[in-house]
């Protein structure tokens, strides 16, 4: 088991890098211009004084050779140095100075650290999208193990229609639609997240969640609808096997026999679908993070694109290659470690 | 009045800008929404108020030829800064960061964007404390570029002194939180999401700013923009509404607050591509002067192409209130407007009359005009906005009317206003035959705006695609008009000479098609008073102004 | 057998029948079986597969209706332990619960799938004790432990930490059986609980069963189509036939008088060992109710070499480590050399995992061999590049252990016939489907099932397509792996009786590959015994049989079932080691074989076979 | 026992029967052609009619829509816009309403009815287009890394890297690169067409390509695929005759819920604007429009919003039946 997780992570390491360089090829041949949101009113000569002095002007090899080096030399330093000197987990750690004040990778749109974007960002993504994704698979799992219990019931049926629905209406729609609901008619709840909501009492505790309500529920909507059909499946699978049978012949009750026999092992497939669903959180809710103006790493990565900020875009969107490989090794892992059948050595 | 008392007593004030702010320096992003954000804190010697007039900030007053603070031969500016002035650290502002403000600016390796500010500026010398002159290298009938306007205002040198040329970029505290003399101070700033500010203690006015706080949200979009103020009154102030008027007329039914409009000389327009983009050319020659349009080339067809839009009902769809269809290039300010009037009226008959006239027939009755062979067919293209997509159907409607076929085509306005070369798409490459985005100039004079239409000056394959003469409009005389403009100081004859050459571009030659005159539309509740909106200026100009109503 | 002295039934079935909802309307899976199951008694229920035996037991657990059945009529009388008859048809699954597990225990067919693959054996084990006997979670892993000890488990404590894909077959279905006997039921149903292990292992688990029921006295309810296996354990014996109960009788009356045709059928499909002694060559089966020409042995080519295997080493390279470098290898096939005749047929036999379908597998190379040499008539199979070696393939064929497995599920018939005949571009058109009429015919199929799938089959039919798509390309040499293991004993006669008649007619070569010794006896001219990749002996199928000398031979041949109620064996004959792991580290050599001949043809191996 | 003589029963019917014990048992009800069954039990299926008569009614009703409602979808009449559908009359007399536009129109004045047909068009044909693409193609790399060992870990670096790509640029890409070319073959709107379900297809391959070869892995083991090499099948013919028809179910699946993501990806590119040029409607572009009129308008988001939940529901329960009835080992049940 080690050896195979130890194995693949060393092997990630050649395709990650072979992503980086797909991805870099792919932004530069990209058309777009840093330029683009700079107003007509600029002359191009200004503009082009602007474009050199981001660096636009050096080789191709070059700028990628400075990206790699500070993304896997500098940025590492200055997360070391962060960590054991602010950090609560490590800070009690001697202080480190790896950092030597080489260029950090600098951003275009707000010409600071890119990395400090991804971790001012990170708070609102992991709270929001990342409670929509819990929410979602929470509400999925009942759904869809009952689902398989009744096979063909009402509330089957009823529980296809509804996710079915919820997978095809975009979310550019239900988020205003649910906006308008609850934010205008209504007026329970904030159309509008705060990201800089400190919760500090019940009040202020009472306030974030009714925020985080709305775009929790638009976004819950798409990951119930998935994975309550894989888990639905992967009920109707077990129910039939003979050691369902075996159980009850033991004399267990129905509950037990559904909850724990077939459910741990239904429980196999539909965790690495929910493991692999997990990079999509950081990047997959950018309509979302718009609509409600949570402003997480999705929204930072669609303004990225738009005003072509190619060091935030080329970071961001590697951070979430590095994710999508590393979580792919993590479904794979998951499955050995919860079927006893799978050994990987 | 009601609304004066001591400083911050109206507690906080939330914004809402659907474009997320990404940097406080406005030297180093052109972006409205930064210059904006900035605008609370940074402040120009001079500002222009919500009329165009300019008003003098950080300066006693504003210097002219009339009061010698502008040299007869308009070649020196000087200005005298304000008494006692302090930055929000307490430190005096002296003329030395004025200077500073310039070098930091006319740096050959820092990427100004606001460079062109500064053009012509020779020297900027610290006469004393309080005193700065200003010298260009040639007469400047408009010496008001620099440290005037949101655009240029004025930083602090100790603050940026480690920050010049190359080094501007890592200078992210500084860029992150400029110490300025504006009535608030930045108390947080997270880049593309939220800044939050608090009043500055050591601002010049008493009992300003009402407000202890401001909260400057940014994200979402336009729609998202105005329901938070007008429908769910979460938001006092939501900038740039562009929205079509019936939405904004339905929020603004709610009751939490209103729309606000200023006309300034933002121009919707159809650009008229005078040269061939046709892709079977050889890319040295698309699109360049080597190659006429074998069909816009002549003024009649563009003229009918005019004559058949109906600009009261694109302004009615697009812009209601927050429109005026026009037929200038220069709409305001007034002293600049041409009365050119005649193409508010919509003719089709005239229109194909016309083209009947230039030989353009439809032979075939397919319904689309052609002459010796080739059809009557255009290409058509814009950036992706829902209203320029509305005015594209209606206008091809049009002009299927006279016998005019259109293809439509929108692009990501990233690629579309974005200057890479690379992209066959960008605005300035022109490969289509007509294109339509809005454009302005900076300030109350027109003159640099109307100084892009020199020959010579279009973009083309030598300029890497730059240049802003994008019709490849081309006629000495309208260059001799410019250089006639660039010697001119009375205001009479400057304006003479502008309509001129406004109506060279647009009645005479319709080389330029204007459509609607915008307006820039923002929202704001009806408990928040004091809100000035000024089209010349930042938006946030007057914010030490702002109050609670209730 | 009745220790416990004679009690009255502690089960009593009276007319039972159950219907099944299907979309076409209610089919009767069981019609109309009575039977009474006595304490301390062994009721063996026997019949066909599809006869209704599994559902009787079901039903008698009420567990049916989770397969969508439902009681349509009938009594299913249950003596409680107060002495209380409940009638199990009518009672409710709260009842049930208390009942199952805990007064009826079941023994499942299919040991693997039968443990949840995610629990370990040790949970398992101690969920019924603690629903029932609401056991502490230290008195029931005590009680597991003491119940691992009783069916004989090696190294238990270890055991109950182990999941179940960790433990071989026959371990497997000792855990369901402790299951079952956990909570000291008073009925035991066993459901096949032998079909899917080696000889060695069932006469292991058959001994093992009997042995507690009479330490404990508990009634058992024997399921199985084995007639061999029936004769060993049984007390009385039900058989069933479509769904009803056609006899019952004491076993010895059953086997000695049979009264009901089918019985009679049914027992003269069963190969017996010891049935062939004295005889030279193989000779198809007498069957009853079919009509038969004259049975004449089939004596094949004495003195033509069809199949001439030298040396043949097969190895299976384990991987491991960061650099996924082969550490260990299995060394399926060892040192393997025999001929086999034109017209004639050699079986290997050996214990699950010695490694025969290896060797026949490696012989057609579907897995390559490590070395060794395989000729066929005059070609060098080992030598040939793919393209020659496809062409080879024509003249030998493979038919696989599972008739349903080796279809594919989603094919028709006849295609899946055709298919050889298309790959190699013969017997196009018209002629094409004639001859796959004929082959239709000739495994005696009828027409009207060309059209069907493998799932609308039954297990022997499906094994006639296998064969007859083996016969496509007239193959001089078939290699049947297992290839009646998986059918009933009648229609496994059957089959058996047709590869031996179409060896007559066309001269055919078999290697059969087979753990059924009884088989083996039946179709053999010469027989070969597998051990660890190795033939430890071989000769003329006679003089293997009837005089075994290897010990791992004779230790087969004791443990094999024998269909006669009077030759039961003993559990004290029983002695099997567990076989060693074949996986030796790269740098182990293995050593060559060396064979010392006993008789003419008949050798046994001299150097060590690991047993 | 065997050499007994056979003695005959007492009741001939019972000894008939036993005789019968050994002879061929098994379905003996008349072989039905193949597709006869399939119908058969596709018919059964009740959410399969429905999704199948309900897709029937929509491409009829996209496809010949045109010719009963022959109002253009592109033409503007202003004075008609933001009519209300005729059956607002119902509950408001005054509402501003006519047959003539019986869906109402827009902002412009555009037909409802018409865009809402035409739009359908171009929306089910990307979605069908684009789901087929997607589906080829994670067939494609999920069968042949599935199939051959050497190949599979390569495919799946390969499928990581497409699925880390961002998919705005790679648009952007390739527009640039394509755009021209396509609109001087094809003209401007089919060019576009193939541009997006192109782009649409090979951004959304890989979770097809990832369950395929998952099940051919397992399929691989099965005894028949060695049968089938042994009898001398070539290895495109195992993999065309042997696996693809067992991986029918995952792959209806996968077609479901990529015709829902290729239609709702398709409006999201239009927002964006690298779709249809503006004015070629599509339901997903109709209902990112109408969004901002919702209050107003709620018929504008409804109906493309509608028509793309019950295309997108008939096809999942199409796809439930179709595998059903093609599976022969359900069909027979
Ligand atoms: N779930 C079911 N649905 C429909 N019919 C069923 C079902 N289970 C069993 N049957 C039918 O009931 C009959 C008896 O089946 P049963 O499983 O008892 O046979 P069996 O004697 O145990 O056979 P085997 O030896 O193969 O296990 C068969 O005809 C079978 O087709
Ligand atoms: N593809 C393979 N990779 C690795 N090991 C294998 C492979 N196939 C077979 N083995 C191993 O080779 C040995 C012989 O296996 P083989 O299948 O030939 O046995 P067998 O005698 O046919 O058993 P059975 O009666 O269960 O079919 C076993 O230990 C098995 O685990
Ligand atoms: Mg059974
Ligand atoms: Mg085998």
């Amino acid at each position: 088991m080690i050896t195979f997780a130890i194995r693949r992570l060393i092997l990630s390491i050649p395709t990650l890098l072979f992503i980086s360089l797909v991805i870099f090829l792919l932004l530069q041949l990209a058309p777009g211009d840093p330029m683009a949101q700079v107003p007509l009113t600029v002359p191009p000569e200004v503009k082009e004084k602007m474009r050199i002095a981001l660096g636009l002007g050096e080789p191709l090899y070059v700028q990628y050779w400075k990206w790699m080096v500070q993304f896997f030399w500098v940025e590492p330093q200055v997360f070391i140095d962060w960590l054991t000197r602010d950090s609560t987990l490590l800070g009690w750690l001697p202080d480190t100075s790896l950092y030597d004040g080489r260029l950090r990778m600098i951003s275009w749109q707000t010409r600071g650290p890119v990395m400090d974007l991804v971790v001012q960002s990170m708070p609102q993504t992991i709270w929001v999208v990342g409670m929509a994704y819990i929410v979602g698979v929470l509400i999925a799992l009942p759904i869809g193990i009952y689902s398989a219990y009744r096979h063909y019931s009402v509330f089957d049926q009823t529980g296809t229609f509804i996710t079915m629905v919820g997978f095809s209406i975009p979310p550019f729609f239900t988020g205003p639609l649910l906006i308008v609901i609850f934010a205008v008619q209504l007026g329970w709840l904030p159309s509008n997240y705060n990201t800089v909501h400190e919760v500090v009492d019940w009040d202020t505790f009472v306030y974030q969640l009714k925020q985080m309500v709305l775009p929790v529920m638009v976004l819950a909507l798409q990951t119930t609808a998935q994975i309550s059909r894989y888990m639905r499946s992967a009920m109707l699978d077990n129910l039939g096997q003979d050691y369902v049978r075996t159980a009850r012949a033991k004399g267990l009750r129905e509950g037990v026999v559904v909850m724990v026999h077939v459910l741990r092992n239904s429980m196999i497939p539909v965790v690495t679908v929910i493991a692999l669903g997990i990079p999509a959180i950081f990047g997959g809710a950018i309509i979302t993070e718009n609509v409600f103006g949570v402003n997480g790493i999705g929204y930072q990565l669609l303004i990225a694109l738009f005003a072509n900020d190619i060091p935030t875009v080329m970071t961001l969107t590697f951070i979430f290659a590095i994710l999508i490989v590393l979580f792919n090794l993590i479904a794979d892992v998951l499955y050995g470690v919860l079927d006893p059948r799978i050994r990987y050595d | 009045d009601a609304h004066q008392g001591e400083r911050g007593r109206d507690g906080e004030v939330k914004i809402l800008y659907w474009q997320a702010p990404s940097i406080l320096n406005p030297f180093l992003s052109g972006g409205t929404k930064d210059i904006e954000a900035s605008s609370l804190v940074l402040e120009p010697l001079a500002r222009y108020n919500e009329t165009g007039e300019m008003v003098p900030f950080l300066a006693e007053e504003v210097p002219t030829v009339a009061n010698g603070g502008v040299s007869e031969d308009l070649t020196t500016i000087t200005w005298k800064i304000k008494e006692g002035l302090v930055w929000s650290d307490g430190t005096p502002v002296t003329s030395a960061d004025v200077k500073f403000t310039a070098e930091y600016c006319m740096h050959p390796e820092g990427g100004c964007a606001q460079g062109a500010f500064f053009e012509g500026v020779e020297t900027v010398e610290a006469v004393d404390d309080q005193t700065v002159k200003v010298t260009f290298n040639q007469p400047k009938p408009n010496p008001y570029g620099p440290f005037v306007g949101g655009q240029s205002p004025i930083i602090q040198a100790a603050q940026f002194a480690d920050c010049l040329g190359a080094k501007a970029p890592e200078c992210t505290d500084a860029n992150y939180n400029p110490i300025g003399t504006g009535p608030f101070k930045v108390a947080d700033f997270k880049p593309n999401d939220v800044i939050q500010y608090e009043a500055n203690e050591n601002y010049r006015e008493e009992g300003k700013p009402a407000f202890a706080s401001v909260t400057l949200k940014g994200g979402g979009d336009a729609n998202s923009a105005g329901r938070a103020v007008l429908e769910t009154g979460e938001f006092d102030y939501a900038w740039n509404l562009q929205l079509a008027p019936d939405v904004i007329a339905k929020m603004e039914a709610a009751g939490y607050g209103k729309a606000i409009t200023g006309f300034g000389p933002l121009l919707e327009r159809i650009e008229m591509n005078l040269t061939n983009p046709s892709p079977d050319l050889p890319p040295e020659t698309r699109a360049t002067v080597a190659e006429p349009h074998p069909i816009l080339s002549d003024v009649k067809v563009r003229k009918a192409l005019s004559m058949a839009i109906d600009r009261d009902l694109l302004t009615e769809v697009g812009y209601g209130q927050a429109g005026a269809p026009t037929c200038n290039l220069v709409p305001a300010p007034a002293i600049y407007a041409s009365d050119n009037t005649d193409c508010l009226v919509q003719d089709i008959e005239g229109a194909k009359a016309l083209l009947e006239d230039a030989g353009w027939t439809d032979s075939d009755g397919d319904g689309v005009r052609e002459k010796d062979g080739m059809k009557l067919s255009l290409l058509y293209q814009t950036s992706t906005n829902a209203v320029r997509q509305d005015f594209q159907a209606l206008i091809k409607d049009w002009w299927s009317q006279i016998g005019v076929e259109t293809e439509l085509r929108n692009l990501d306005g990233s690629v579309f206003f974005g200057g890479d070369p690379g992209s066959p798409d960008t605005f300035q490459k022109f490969y289509a035959d007509v294109e339509m985005y809005a454009n302005t100039f900076n300030g109350t004079d027109p003159q640099q705006y109307l100084s892009a239409y020199r020959c010579g000056n279009e973009p083309k394959p030598s300029s890497q695609w730059q240049g802003e003469n994008i019709n490849r409009f081309c006629d000495p005389a309208y260059d001799a008009m410019i250089d006639e403009l660039g010697r001119t100081g009375d205001l009479e004859e400057r304006s003479a000479l502008a309509k001129k050459m406004n109506d060279m571009l647009t009645k005479e030659t319709y080389t330029i098609v204007p459509l609607v005159n915008r307006a820039r539309v923002s929202a704001h509740a009806n408990s928040l008073g004091g809100v000035v909106l000024n089209v010349w200026d930042s938006e946030l100009w007057n914010v030490g102004d702002w109050y609670r109503t209730e | 057998m009745l220790d416990h002295g004679a009690a009255g039934p502690i089960a009593d079935i009276r007319g039972l029948q159950v219907e099944f909802q299907t979309k076409d309307g209610p089919v009767l899976g069981v019609e109309d079986v009575s039977f009474t199951i006595n304490a301390g008694e062994t009721v063996c229920v026997v019949g066909e597969s599809g006869s209704g035996k599994s559902v009787s037991s079901l039903s008698l657990m009420r567990l049916v209706e989770f397969g969508g059945g439902r009681i349509a009529g009938g009594q299913l009388l249950f003596d409680r332990k107060d002495h209380a008859s409940v009638d199990l048809a009518q009672a409710d699954q709260g009842l049930m619960r208390t009942i199952r597990g805990n007064e009826i225990g079941m023994i499942f067919q299919e040991p693997m799938t039968a443990l949840n693959p995610v629990f370990t054996v040790g949970r398992q084990l101690t969920e019924g004790l603690r629903l029932h006997k609401r056991m502490s979670k230290k008195q029931a892993s005590a009680r597991a432990l003491e119940l691992m000890r009783q069916v004989r488990i090696p190294e238990p404590e270890r055991r109950l930490q182990q999941y179940p894909h960790e433990l071989s077959g026959g371990m497997r279905q000792r855990v369901v059986i402790a299951m079952a006997l956990a909570c000291e039921p008073r009925l035991l149903i066993a459901d096949e609980p032998t079909t899917a292990l080696d000889v060695t292992i069932q006469a292991e688990i058959l001994a093992l069963m009997d042995r507690l029921k009479r330490e404990t006295g508990t009634a058992v309810m024997f399921i199985t189509h084995d007639m061999a296996v029936v004769a060993q354990m049984a007390d009385r014996v039900v058989v069933m036939y479509r769904g009803k109960k056609v006899e019952e009788g004491p076993v010895a009356d059953i086997f000695e008088a049979p009264q009901h045709p089918y019985t009679k059928a049914l027992l003269a499909a069963v190969p017996k060992l010891g049935e062939m002694t004295g005889k030279q060559y193989p000779e198809p089966m007498k069957l009853l109710g079919r009509k038969q020409g004259e049975i004449k042995p089939i004596v094949g080519e004495e003195n033509e070499v069809l199949l001439d295997v030298r040396n043949l080493t097969t190895r299976f390279a384990v991987k491991g480590g960061l650099l996924r470098r082969t550490v260990a290898n299995v060394h399926a096939v060892e040192d393997l050399s025999f001929t086999i005749n034109k017209g004639q047929t050699l079986s290997l036999v050996g214990e699950s995992g010695c490694g025969k379908s290896t060797a026949g597998r490696s012989i057609l190379r579907l897995v390559e061999p490590l070395s060794g040499e395989v000729k066929l008539g005059n070609k060098d199979i080992i030598a040939l590049n793919q393209r020659d070696l496809r062409t080879a393939r024509l003249d030998m064929q493979m038919i696989f252990q599972d008739p349903f497995a080796s279809l594919n599920p989603q094919m028709q018939l006849s295609d899946q016939v055709a298919e050889p005949m298309h790959n190699y571009g013969m017997f196009k058109g018209e002629e094409g489907r004639k001859r796959i009429e004929m082959l239709f015919d000739r495994v005696e199929l009828p027409r009207s099932f060309m059209r069907r799938y493998p799932h609308e089959l039954s297990g022997g039919q499906r094994q006639r397509v296998a064969i007859a798509r083996a016969l496509a390309l007239n193959p001089k040499l078939i290699i049947a792996d297992e290839a009646v293991s998986a059918l009933d004993v009648s229609v496994q006669a059957q089959v058996l009786n047709l590869m031996m008649e179409l060896q007559e007619e066309m001269d055919l070569s078999f290697l059969f590959i087979s753990h059924d010794m009884a088989v083996v006896e039946r179709v053999s001219h010469f027989v070969g015994v597998m051990y660890l990749g190795r033939i430890v002996e071989m000769g003329p199928r006679s003089a293997v049989f009837e005089n075994p000398q290897h010990p791992y031979t004779q230790a087969l041949m004791k443990a094999v079932p024998i269909a006669d109620p009077r030759k039961r064996k003993d559990e004290k004959d029983l002695d099997f080691k567990p076989i060693p792991s074949p996986i030796h580290p790269v740098n182990y050599v293995a050593e060559p074989s060396e064979y010392r001949e006993i008789s003419p043809g008949h050798k046994i191996l001299t150097t060590d076979s690991g047993y | 026992m065997t050499d007994q003589p056979l003695v005959s029963g007492p009741d001939p019917e019972i000894d008939d029967q036993a005789l019968g014990a050994l002879q061929d048992k098994g379905p003996m009800a008349p072989p039905r052609s193949q597709w006869r069954d399939v119908w058969d039990q596709f018919k059964h299926h009740k959410g399969a009619m429905f999704g199948g008569g309900f897709l029937i009614f929509i491409t009829l009703f996209v496809l010949i829509g045109p010719f009963l409602w022959t109002l253009d979808a592109q033409k503007l009449d202003i004075r008609a816009k933001d009519m209300r559908p005729v059956w607002t009359l119902i509950w408001d007399g005054d509402a501003k309403a006519a047959w003539a536009h019986p869906f109402g129109t827009d902002q412009l004045g555009r037909d409802l009815l018409a865009t809402m047909i035409k739009g359908g068009r171009a929306s089910m044909a990307v979605g069908w287009a684009a789901m087929i693409l997607a589906l080829v193609i994670g067939t494609f790399v999920g069968v042949v890394a599935g199939y051959f060992r050497r190949a599979d870990f390569w495919l799946m670096r390969f499928t990581d890297l497409v699925l880390s790509l961002p998919i705005l640029p790679l648009l952007l890409v390739a527009v640039t690169l394509f755009r021209q070319p396509l609109r001087a073959n094809f003209g401007p709107e089919t060019g576009m067409f193939i541009l997006i379900v192109g782009v649409v297809g090979i951004t959304s391959w890989m979770q097809t390509a990832r369950i395929v070869r998952g099940d051919i892995l397992a399929l691989k083991e099965r005894e028949f695929i060695l049968a089938a090499r042994s009898i001398g099948t070539k290895n495109s013919k195992i993999i065309r005759r042997h696996l693809l028809p067992n991986v029918i179910s995952p792959i209806t699946v996968s077609a479901t819920l990529g015709l829902a993501t290729a239609i709702i990806t398709e409006s999201a590119l239009s927002f964006l604007g690298v779709g249809f040029p503006s004015d070629f409607p599509t339901w997903g572009k109709l209902l990112a429009d109408a969004v901002q009129r919702m209050e107003q308008f709620p018929e504008r988001v409804l109906l493309p919003g509608v028509a793309i939940s019950l295309t997108v529901l008939s096809v999942n329960y199409l796809g439930d039946g179709l595998r059903d009835a093609l599976d022969p080992r359900i069909r027979g049940r």
